[in-house]
């Protein structure tokens, strides 16, 4: 498809502005700008074919199934975007006086009380605008909580082997070694190794559970309380919440601080890649380290919360993603407890049936026990055909679905890592795991067909290495 | 919660059998049964017609643009929005998508991330932009960490006069990597006072921050910052939709610009979602220390020209704990709101935009002065804000203006005990000449 | 004006060139100068924010079921709406689409019309249904007159019990082929007379129309009309949102269904658009006289199913004046509403939603009578409407009800002057038992 | 793509209606349905994938260039989509007292006056739901008045062979003979023929002016001598109104009764084929016969005027599509006066391009002046290499462009019938051209694509007649 920029033409317009009703100021020329910037020059309806367009290249839940492991694309309710719309909650100013916004308050208030209910924390806040930042912002709180107990050995944050890059990356923002913990033979934190790494300068461990192979740690007790012994805290990663809704509560597992992604667990869109919002949880001993402001109610009044004592600050402006926030709250009265605990229950029965009928086809690393709400499997065995995990799931492409996440987690080689969710339906796993089974076949007898996939997309298989090397990064 | 589940009793019994399990319940025995909880201490879910009435209920008791006229800016804007912004970007083909791991079925997220790129260079006058942060405060602060990262100093100098809320995220994000932030002040016409910037430059010295406009609303002077700052790190926070009339801080030698996208075609939604943009000049080497997902040309295996996530190895999902970032999701919806936004007004749209906020807002000043209860704070030349010293009852004024369905300017006290009486006003487009006379006789009227 | 039309000066230069004139106005060399005209008596086009301001002033005066709840249906209703409907519908693919001329690039439209006829089918229990008429009444008017077409027969039989709009409508109509309208008249408990009906049944006799339910909200006695109606083309007037409790009329032997769609996820619009549907017993012969788009199944040159518009012979475009109507345009948009609405909520939906509207009215009638101000005035059995006689000052009342957030029930006088202090009630899933009782409680307090 | 039917599974749900919160009434069984209508029942992610995956099936002017002849298939302004979308006008009743609805009626007042000064006429009602009801709406304002005036000779309907179906559709509808005038060889009304065929039989004749070969016909006021001149009227078709705003009034050419097309002049959407809406003006001595009811003002107060002494009745129920009216006053408001006249000027000048550029590649019959908004052109010549008009637009579909009109009017054979409208620019008008071109060029050296296309539709060419034989109307 053409770009808008080569479409434009000098002149066109897609927009007129208000009149001035008020005399108009001159602006001294020194102040002005002196080349009008190459914006597009186009009619409306030259951009809205644009964009009508190019959004019909794109694959989207709305589209078709999306079994991404690790990002929960589940269904997106209209209803929630629809409430989000209103007028009322998109119209209003995060500096309007706090009479004038009760509703908004009121809504944030109960999500922070409904968060803290499904996760068994204390205290929340919604500041955070995504998974990592939530994990930015707690492992800041831990910082915070290890220094104002003058704690300053502590500079190691010990993360699994399969843990989500953010992990080791937030630690590092955090000014923390990021220490990596192996995985054992069943896919868990190898305890043995934990005892040997941790000591006085542990600081912490960030854990997805379950983690990203899609296996539930068994051993949580027991590494909470290594953790625990050295004065450590355990941060959990809500990334793969809809695990677990309704059966076990990070707080009850040993964790000090969790994140929610409200855009995986919570049904909010993903938006191309984002917004999300990663609200964090903390047990109460932490509370005072929470950024500010959170949403306190007294007698029956909302307000804003500066009073945590020794708070990490502010993480970004405002209080949140509030439009997201709104999504997320409509999703769980919608859903209310029985509703996001049986999400939790088929997301897990898709996930073990999947896994059934796929590892008929592919192996499926420790496949000892259920798995909950994603698995991942391998294509290894493919290579001697010469064909990649990659090409693998390229190939999905020329049948219309979207391809699970490929090589993550790291310790897992050539794999797909598929994560159905519960919004699916029986009949679309079938379809898949048919799909599956064809590629498998394919990879043995034609193996170029998927080498060379996916052959009936919008465009063929993209060359990213020239991308990376001869940068074009914008048009001119 | 059904609408959302598909499982019919028989789906479950089959699904079962496959597996091999007598139960749902028996998937979740891996986790300790001590721990095990068998509900949630939640309502039960209610119908759509329930949930909306509640939602209704709360969205109806918050004042909101569609029925009051605001005189707030400090950072959110109320600007006029074409139609066709969120009529467009409401698609599901667009929001329902993830981030364009499999670019060839994204070739519509890739390419208007592209473009959007592209048009984020156009205004900042950079050479690089990467495809959206979270906000304008964590793109400033990221900003701050890549000075840093990149001239391994560790001293920023952060203008007094950038958004309180984002020099507080600023000292948040720098607490990790210990970088110390320095306040430049300001004078009394409220640009970036330079015998204090030209002070406090030393070999440690990172980077330099400036917002542009600032937070007062006055245009900063970048030139004469650039002159001092010479080849310190010039970071400059900037409203994107005053790029329009504003020489663009590129052309000043900016070596970074961030931002806050709301201007651009978003609502104000309290306050979020909007997104963070990033700007930096043209420089390979630079480039790798970016942070954020940035998208680049290419082509596919028949020559066709298509989009990739490229320079992939500065982010977390591959450089793990050496990642430039974190950042993972970004906020790319935000950056579909501008892009459409802009490809609408285009260049002199946003000119004329930009022009329409400077004469509503000086004629309000100048209409504020008027009834003698207002003298400016500051004396430099502004943009769509300004701050007033007055003479009436703060919390009174704003009170009378609200019962008139007027959101008043922001009271500047709370944000800094000192600046007790000033406020800061802003008016944009969308400020209607009748609504500033109806402002005017409320405060006449007090 | 100008943000949609492209030309710009250099355009119209080249153009012009091209053409081989001067300028534009030579190109309407054609038209009579001496009836030529230079401009029209209107304002100069304005700004987006200047016209939405000004529409949304209008619309603010008007009271709307946001603000308000609804007693009031006689064809129109305030019915609970799944957010998806409209947010799929509103997809540009499909709402700037013209008439699937072609096929092959219009499958969209073609297979939800497709579905569409076979939802309605299925709900009124016929064999087969076109792609949508006008509306209701226009729809009517169209099977009184397709029921001469094809008996040659001129005289329709009308229940005074359908909306008298519908019957005005459908007086109109049969002013051209000179078809001759009988009413027949109503018992005493709301139901069409049988004794009536038999009377003037005759063999010039082409059709019997009744509604169901009918416009005081009566369930008719399909079954008993059927056997005394005979061999007569028997038309039914449904509302569609009825039939997933009330029994098909399909099932008592109706020749042709018809009736109005906005119950099925269209907003009230103040009375349009909406759609009207048209459905027929399943019969070769009959189907060549049915008005309106038809679209069948077929397949491709490759053997793949696709859909088509068929039996096109019978419309205006191909038979002229011959034409089974003149209709060209209809209200496909509207089936498309329809079509997702019914998918969404389903047979159980549908049944749900029908006994919520039986038991909300039913417990109004209760509450109304126990005021003492309200008696029934027609006995039978009702779907969601019903009819009382008030010793209230129905003006009065009505604005008393206004001034507490509720729009009262139709004053049956404004439409029938014999029917003084007669008020037609409606309550729908859309009303809580709140609404209901502070209906009861301002009406208690007049 | 699987029908809805098919995807439905017993038991699953897209939405749960509102809880019963007063007590439950049970219907006496007589009245109950037996068995429940096959709906599909399907949660509502399966809903929204399925309209949205059929929803990229579709061409649309959103998607593309739509030059479909006579139907001006301009761009709809996003604007007044959500301007009628508001609450203030979708969630309002006709029966609303009329106090509570003002706005609305001032708004449709409004539209009456500038759809009057647009027109020329002295009255108008919004009332019809679309052109051919407005057609009938205003033939029966014709017979009403001829009856009125007990002039029952008056039983024949002038209709030229160029017109639309739906004209002498109309004419039989309300009773009325029609009587086809050929065109002479400019295209236009043959005036020696009318001479002969006029008479006391005539009740009047009905125009599109330009009429449907684009052609603005010259002799409209010889036209209106001579009906008038035997007691007949004027009816005016406004399908091709987009040629004329600002140039020429209908009101003063001499017809008696206009309707607009506000789907089409006034860009309010199709909606893959309605709603629209059908407004008719009169002049003054048919006010009396219009249906009722119009919008009257009176003192500042706008009211339902019911006062026609000798009205029609009503064509329907409540007052209009009022919704269909909102975006149509939005888009007067937007263009104003001088907008609309500069939209004829633009449509007509695209029309002028196209057809000079076309007519090197294509036939261009009564091509001596300029045209008004469309032409015709033909591609009878090409029928010896086997190549028919319908094969020529099909092979279109291959190029993503929407094929114009085929077949119709019915006086030009192989016809095609191109109007641009004056929302593309002269870049998209260019490449239709070079389409044109290159499908000519393929005509000659390669009829075989143009019979067997389109080739890359999401379905190709269908079959027609197996559609009328085996009627299959309905899913089972
Ligand atoms: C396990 C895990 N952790 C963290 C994240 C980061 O979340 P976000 O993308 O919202 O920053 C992800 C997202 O992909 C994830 O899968
Ligand atoms: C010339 C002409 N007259 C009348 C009509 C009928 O208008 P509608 O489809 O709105 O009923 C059309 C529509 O195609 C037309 O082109």
């Amino acid at each position: 498809m053409e770009l808008i920029f080569e479409i434009s033409e000098h002149g066109r317009r897609g927009f007129i502005p208000p009149k001035l009703d008020v005399e108009s100021y001159d602006l001294p020329d020194e102040f002005k700008r002196a080349e009008p910037p190459r914006l597009p020059e186009a009619t409306e309806g030259d951009v809205v074919r644009h964009y009508t367009n190019l959004s019909r290249l794109n694959y989207a839940v709305d589209v078709g199934f999306y079994p991404l492991g690790s990002c929960t694309m589940k269904y997106n309710p209209k209803l929630n975007e629809y409430a989000s719309s209103l007028d009322g909650f998109s119209k209003i100013h995060p500096y309007q006086d706090v009479s004038t916004v009760q509703g908004a308050l009121e809504l944030m208030f109960n999500l922070q009380e409904d968060l803290k209910s499904i996760s068994g924390m204390d205290a929340m806040t919604l500041q955070p605008a995504a998974g990592a930042h939530g994990e930015y912002t707690g492992v800041a709180v831990i910082r915070a909580y290890h220094e104002y107990k003058k704690d300053f050995e502590k500079d190691e944050m010990i993360i699994p082997d399969s843990a989500h890059g953010t992990n080791p990356a937030t630690a590092s923002m955090n000014g923390y070694k990021a220490v990596e913990i192996k995985s054992d033979k069943n896919g868990m934190v190898d305890i043995e190794e934990l005892k040997k790494i941790v000591g006085p300068h542990t600081a912490g461990i960030m854990l997805t559970n379950p983690n990203t192979l899609g296996i539930f740690d068994e051993n949580i007790l027991k590494i909470a309380e290594i953790i625990h012994g050295v004065g450590g805290l355990l941060y959990y990663d809500g990334a793969n919440f809809n695990a677990i809704m309704g059966k076990v509560r990070p707080g009850d597992m040993g964790f000090d601080v969790v994140h929610f992604n409200l855009h995986k667990t919570f049904s909010t869109p993903h938006g191309m890649g984002g917004p999300g919002a990663g609200p964090i949880g903390v047990k109460k001993f932490l509370e005072p380290f929470l950024p500010v402001p959170t949403i306190g109610k007294k007698n029956e009044k909302y307000f804003f919360d500066y009073s945590h004592k020794h708070t990490i600050g502010r993480v970004r402006s405002f209080y949140g993603n509030f439009s997201v926030l709104v999504k997320a709250y409509a999703y769980i009265l919608t859903m209310g407890g029985d509703g996001l605990k049986r999400a939790s229950e088929m997301a897990v029965l898709n996930a073990n049936y999947l896994k059934a009928k796929i590892s008929e086809t592919l192996e499926v690393p420790y496949n000892t026990r259920p798995c909950m709400h994603e698995f991942v499997a391998t294509t290894e065995p493919l290579l001697e055909h010469g064909v990649k995990a990659l090409d693998f799931v390229k190939r999905m492409l020329d049948y219309g679905v979207h391809p699970p996440t490929v090589y993550f987690p790291l310790i897992v080689h050539e794999d797909i890592m598929i994560e159905p969710t519960e919004t699916e339906s029986k009949e679309t796993l079938d379809k898949f795991v048919e799909i599956v089974e064809k590629i498998a076949k394919e990879a043995k007898e034609n193996p170029k067909l998927l080498q060379e996939a996916p052959h009936i997309t919008p465009v063929r298989r993209l060359d990213d290495v020239r991308a990376a090397k001869q940068l074009i990064l914008r048009w001119k | 919660m059904e609408p959302y589940i598909p499982h019919t009793d028989q789906d479950l019994k089959e699904m079962l059998d496959v597996i091999g399990v007598q139960n749902v319940e028996s998937l979740f025995s891996t986790i300790p049964s001590e721990k095990r909880i068998n509900s949630i201490d939640l309502p039960d879910g209610i119908d759509e017609f329930g949930v909306l009435s509640k939602l209704r209920k709360m969205a109806l008791t918050n004042a909101s643009a569609d029925r009051y006229a605001f005189f707030m800016g400090a950072g959110v804007y109320n600007h006029v929005i074409p139609s066709a912004v969120n009529q467009i970007a409401s698609r599901g083909d667009f929001y329902t998508a993830y981030t364009p791991y499999q670019a060839e079925v994204s070739q519509g997220t890739l390419q208007s991330l592209f473009e959007f790129q592209t048009m984020i260079c156009e205004i900042t006058g950079m050479g690089i932009a990467n495809a959206s942060m979270y906000d304008g405060a964590s793109s400033l602060a990221e900003a701050v960490l890549m000075a840093s990262r990149y001239t391994q100093k560790y001293k920023a100098l952060v203008a007094d006069t950038i958004h309180p809320e984002y020099l507080e995220t600023v000292k948040t994000y720098v607490a990790g990597p210990k970088i110390e932030i320095e306040k430049i002040s300001h004078d009394s016409d409220g640009k970036v006072s330079l015998n204090d910037l030209k002070s406090k430059i030393d070999d440690k010295t990172s980077c330099v921050v400036v917002q542009y406009p600032n937070f007062y609303g006055i245009i900063e002077n970048l030139k004469a910052i650039k002159e001092i700052s010479k080849d310190i790190i010039f970071i400059v926070v900037a409203n994107p939709i005053s790029l329009g009339v504003l020489e663009a801080p590129g052309k000043f030698g900016a070596d970074i610009v961030v931002g806050d996208g709301q201007t651009l075609g978003i609502q104000m939604n309290f306050g979020g979602p909007s997104f963070g943009f990033f700007a930096i000049r043209e420089d390979p080497k630079f480039v790798r220390a970016m942070p954020g997902r940035i998208i680049g040309e290419t082509v596919d295996v028949d020559g066709k020209r298509g989009f990739v996530m490229t320079l992939q190895a500065r982010e977390q999902h591959i450089r793990r704990e050496k990642a430039t970032s974190n950042i993972c999701s970004n906020h790319a919806l935000g950056t579909l709101y501008a892009s459409i936004y802009l490809s609408l007004v285009g260049p002199k749209g946003l000119k004329e935009i930009g022009e329409l906020n400077i004469s509503k807002s000086h004629y309000l000043l100048k209409r504020l002065e008027e009834t003698g209860h207002f003298v400016r704070t500051f004396s430099a030349e502004f943009f769509n804000e300004f701050v007033v010293k007055t003479d009436l009852n703060v919390s009174k004024m704003n009170k009378a203006l609200f019962k008139n369905g007027i959101i008043g300017p922001l009271d500047l006290s709370k944000i800094e005990e000192q600046m007790k009486d000033q406020l800061l006003f802003c008016a944009t487009e969308s400020n209607t000449a009748e609504e500033i006379e109806k402002l005017i006789s409320v405060l006449e009227a007090i």
